[in-house]
């Protein structure tokens, strides 16, 4: 008689973030395997890209990462922009980051929710949920979509703010900071809550380096590694802001890497909005959108997500569709080279959480 | 007898009512704990009826479809036990002692009847279920045994009856009440101790093979359940009442106090919920038990 | 006589299960994206008596979230015969629908209806919260009247939907 | 960045073209290719961000490529090789860069490429019961596999 037994986390179990299925094996309460299976997600993207023209897949690539589409956006448009030689206008690389930034405050909301969730404190959930709507609603006041923006596109952005946008955004800021304090209240200075995470699922500094990680999982390591700092696109190189690092690599200080993060955002985004020029155009003219014929070449282009590196590898033959493009979302390595070694010897009742904490997201794993 | 027989009707319907008021009440402030508008407040009586109502049942065997008849007998009879109003319902001596017995018949029921499914989550929940009750159980005896010695009886309706005119236990035993508080609290399940249902972790744990009817009886059940635990602390430390109405405001005042810490407290591990019912609740009772003793 | 009872009987049964109606946690595809707000403080379904349940045996409502990859659409009739009658299926976004953004995808199937019984489909990329809602609501008349009969359709062309599964799962 | 650049002119066999600041291609024959990631790993290009696979079918090779990132330096270097098309066999690299496993398991199931010494190479990964030709090939046809196994909806005007 063998003393395991198999466990089926997912496709459908709120315990895991997605349609994605993780099998673990038990023995008692302790978790002595875990494979992921994924390709519940599976949409073919990069096969459907190969057939479309660069701007059909503008409409396409949002929907690669859903919590947050618009890193997708910028990297493609990086990527078209560096084949095609074009330099964006100064005020549409503001906006760009303005933008990146609200979806990753909004991003950060969602997973606060997600964690807090996965933890028992459904309070948490309900109150950053219905927070991050602020920021859904801003976005569709600049294109009218919550979820799929399809605002960030080669040249720059689709169209300049609406007039009186700043000063909805600024109040958004304003609102999120105040709320803050009452999650920190809630959660994060939750005694609960450190006795949870504290010491669970250690990612050490050599482990997070050797296996790949990025984002906040090699910060919370105590790595201040950040595409932002290291290779600056759109405007973060005008502007001026820390990359938090903590060192226990833990489940708690990955959270707050993330919680420090949201605010950091914020703050990008009032910096952002005083420096930004308050004129001139969002677009480099470019030719007609179904003649983009973006000259031979390779490239890749990376951008820093909420859950680290987001890169296209963009190839392109001469025509108006591109002939590759492959996508490196975080989750991929997160997952399958993190996630599956520090689940063994975890507890059943952990793995959640430290799936949400590694912030694993199944639509980037499987595209 | 004709008396006996009424009350044999009335007590369980005025339990589940109690109970049921409980549930609605709880949805609805949560909700706005939540900041949300919340559900109807009869959503409860809703969801019953259309648990009720379904038009398929599966069952995986004659235990798992006992499983749910077995605890909300379980939890009927221990109703029985437990005074309300003055109204004592099978009394005799001893009955603290038996009702401690019965009132664990609840969750072997589910226990068998989640066992009897095959699924993992289930016998992952039910064991912890156990596991939980194994840790409140042990402060819970400790500070009965204070009770009962402090009243000099088991009879619970005769301890009721002494802490007539203000004189309650929750004055004369404090620590005790305490103890006897938390206890009740963990044995509700609410949060950090709803470890058994935890969705992220076992998927509603026993719960998970439920559905149509079985689940219906379940929810009833729930509502019994709450009366059950919230009652018998109001007995033992708030001196009962006189009558129906104090009854129901004393037993809202506690379940207020659970409902408010509920929803701020994530959840615990099995092994903390059970390191934390040993440690604390059981120290404190104990030096409650010795204070008793040395009076 | 008997009959109109057994009619009435029907209809306040209706009644009952159109105010509770319990959707399945089950994210199937980028649609789940919608349903945490619509479940939440902004939206808040539970007003309606709609609530997020876990496992397959207690939900009422299959929610297609999105596309269905044919690996997914494996799981998801499982979890759609584990359900308990009476059952209805909502069809979440174009993609349900014929395919929308992956019409040209190898993996992803193009019509929900072909393998398993909608009862409603909520057009849009991503339908906001409101159509969510909006569609909630109008589910709740169809069962009203009667007219959400997926799950009897289900059994009676089940050589029908079987022939086509087997056909697209192999 | 020339310090760097220089370092990788270093290694055996290594064609070095800078496309621009911080990005530098690296291309390597195929039986040099194991050789050059663990040079490249030593010379402190510690993070593999994405492997993937380019089917060159005009030249009926498959250009594999790894996109590695220095954060000393912070420059990306691409290394690149070609290897045939028919009966197409690459080395493992999961001994160098761990998550390499995954991106092999996945360029295997997608483009039928065997993985030496990578034991999940050529299991089932995202696909499931998938009897055509490795969906990302460019000779596999997505439209008509998707027209062939599946029933498109159509508006009640073109029903006819």
């Amino acid at each position: 008689m063998s003393k395991s037994y198999e466990l089926f986390i997912g496709p459908n179990h709120p315990g895991i973030p997605g349609n994605f299925s993780l099998k673990i094996e038990l023995e008692g309460d302790t978790v002595i395997s875990a494979k992921g299976d994924p390709g519940y997600l599976h949409r073919a993207f990069e096969k459907a890209m190969e057939g479309r023209y660069y701007i059909q897949n503008l409409a396409l690539i949002p929907r690669i990462c859903v919590p947050e589409p618009d890193i997708n956006e910028a990297a493609y448009s990086m990527a078209v922009e560096d084949l095609m030689g074009v330099e964006i206008p100064e005020r549409a690389k503001y906006i760009r980051t303005i933008v990146l930034e609200l979806a990753r405050a909004a991003n950060y909301t969602f997973w606060m929710g997600g964690f807090a969730g996965t933890l028992g404190l459904y309070t948490l959930a309900q109150w950053s949920f219905g927070d991050r709507d602020y920021a859904l609603d801003l976005f569709a006041e600049i294109c009218g979509a919550r979820v799929y923006h399809m605002y960030i596109w080669p040249g720059g952005v689709r169209r300049d703010l609406p007039p009186g946008w700043e000063d909805k955004l600024l109040g958004y800021v304003k609102y999120m900071k105040d709320r803050l304090i009452d999650y920190d209240n809630i959660f994060f200075k939750n005694v609960m809550f450190k006795y949870r995470t504290k010491g669970i699922a250690v990612v050490t500094k050599e482990q997070a380096i050797e296996w790949g990680a990025t984002g906040p999982i090699l910060k919370a390591a105590g790595v201040a590694q950040d595409v932002r700092k290291d290779d600056p696109y759109a405007a973060y190189e005008y502007l001026d802001f820390e990359i938090p690092t903590l060192t226990d690599g833990d489940s708690w200080s990955r959270a707050m890497i993330r919680r420090w993060e949201l605010e950091n955002s914020l703050n990008i985004i009032e910096q952002a909005i005083k420096k930004m020029p308050k004129k001139g155009p969002v677009w480099e003219k470019m030719p007609n959108p179904l003649k983009w014929y973006v000259p031979e070449g390779e490239t890749y282009a990376k951008v820093e997500s909420a859950r680290g590196e987001h890169g296209f590898y963009m190839v392109s033959d001469g025509t108006g569709k591109p002939y590759r493009v492959a996508v490196r979302g975080a989750s991929h390595t997160h997952m399958f080279t993190i996630a599956e070694k520090v689940l063994i010897g975890q507890r059943l009742a952990d793995v959640s959480h430290i799936l949400v904490s590694l912030d694993v997201c199944p639509p980037e794993i499987d595209r | 007898m004709v008396k006996m027989i009424l009350i044999a009707i009335v007590a369980p319907l005025l339990a589940f009512a109690i109970g049921l008021s409980f549930m609605m009440i709880k949805r609805k402030f949560v909700a706005r704990i939540q900041r949300r508008y919340g559900p109807t407040i009869i959503q409860p009586i809703f969801d019953i009826m259309k648990l009720l109502l379904k038009e398929d049942n599966i069952s995986h065997g004659i235990i798992f479809s006992l499983g749910p008849i077995i605890a909300i007998a379980g939890s009927i009879l221990s109703v029985f036990f437990i005074p309300i109003a003055g109204l004592n319902m099978l009394t005799g001596s001893g009955d603290l002692i038996a009702l401690l017995y019965i009132m664990a018949i609840g969750s072997l029921g589910m226990a068998l009847g989640a066992g009897d499914s095959a699924n993992p989550n289930a016998s992952i929940g039910i064991s912890r279920a156990l596991t939980l009750m194994f840790g409140y159980d042990l402060p819970l005896v400790i500070i009965v045994i204070s009770v009962a010695l402090q009243y000099h009886t088991t009879d619970l309706s005769a301890i009721v009856a002494a802490q007539a005119n203000g004189h309650w236990a929750l004055w004369s035993l404090p620590l005790s009440a305490i103890v006897g508080f938390v206890v009740t609290y963990g044995a509700l399940g609410e949060h950090p101790f709803d470890i058994i249902t935890a969705p992220h972790e076992v998927a509603t744990g026993p719960m998970v093979e439920y559905g149509g009817k079985h689940l219906g009886f379940l929810m009833i059940n729930h509502a019994f359940h709450l009366y059950v635990e919230i009652a018998l602390f109001v007995d033992l430390f708030l001196g009962g009442a006189s009558n129906i109405f104090i009854f129901y405001i004393k037993m809202f005042a506690v379940f207020f106090i659970m409902m408010m810490f509920d929803e701020v407290l994530p959840r615990f591990k099995i092994d903390d919920a059970v390191r934390f019912f040993w440690k604390w609740p059981t120290v404190v009772a104990l030096i409650s038990l010795i204070i008793v003793l040395v009076k | 006589m008997e009959k109109m009872t057994e009619e009435q009987v029907k209809s306040i049964a209706n009644m009952l299960r159109k105010r509770s109606l319990w959707m399945i946690h089950y994210c199937t595809g980028c649609g789940a994206m919608e349903l945490p707000p619509t479940m939440t403080s902004r939206y808040d379904m539970e007003r309606f008596g709609l609530a997020p349940y876990v496992t397959s045996r207690q939900a009422d409502i299959l929610l297609i979230t999105g596309y269905l990859n044919v690996k997914t659409l494996r799981r998801v009739i499982t979890v759609y015969e584990q359900m308990l009658d009476p059952k209805y299926v909502i069809g979440f976004g174009s993609c349900t629908l014929n395919g929308g953004v992956y019409w040209d995808s190898y993996a992803v199937i193009k019509q929900l209806d072909r393998y398993i019984p909608a009862d409603l489909y909520i057009a849009g990329c991503m339908p906001r919260p409101e159509a969510v809602i909006s569609a909630f609501r109008h589910l709740m008349e169809l069962i009203d009247s009667g007219k959400a009969d997926g799950y009897k359709r289900y059994k009676r062309n089940l050589a029908y939907y079987k022939e086509n599964q087997r056909k697209v799962l192999g | 960045m020339m310090d760097i650049v220089d370092k990788i002119k270093g290694i055996e066999g290594a064609k070095v073209t800078v496309q621009r600041e911080n990005r530098v291609f690296v291309d390597v024959s195929e039986d040099k290719l194991i050789s050059t990631l663990y040079d490249m790993k030593l010379i402190g290009f510690h993070q593999l961000s994405v492997q993937n696979v380019i089917d060159r079918i005009k030249d009926n090779k498959f250009e594999i490529f790894y996109v590695l990132y220095s954060r000393e330096y912070k420059i990306n270097a691409i290394v690149r090789t070609w290897i045939d098309r028919e009966n197409p066999v690459i080395k493992t690299a999961d001994k160098i860069y761990p998550s390499a496993h995954t991106w092999e398991r996945e360029i295997s199931e997608m483009f039928g490429i065997k993985v030496d010494g990578n034991e999940d190479s050529g299991k089932p990964f995202i696909l499931e019961n998938w009897k055509d030709l490795p969906p990302m090939r460019k000779d596999f046809d997505s439209v008509k596999y998707s027209s062939e196994h599946f029933v498109f909806r159509h508006s009640e005007g073109e029903n006819e």
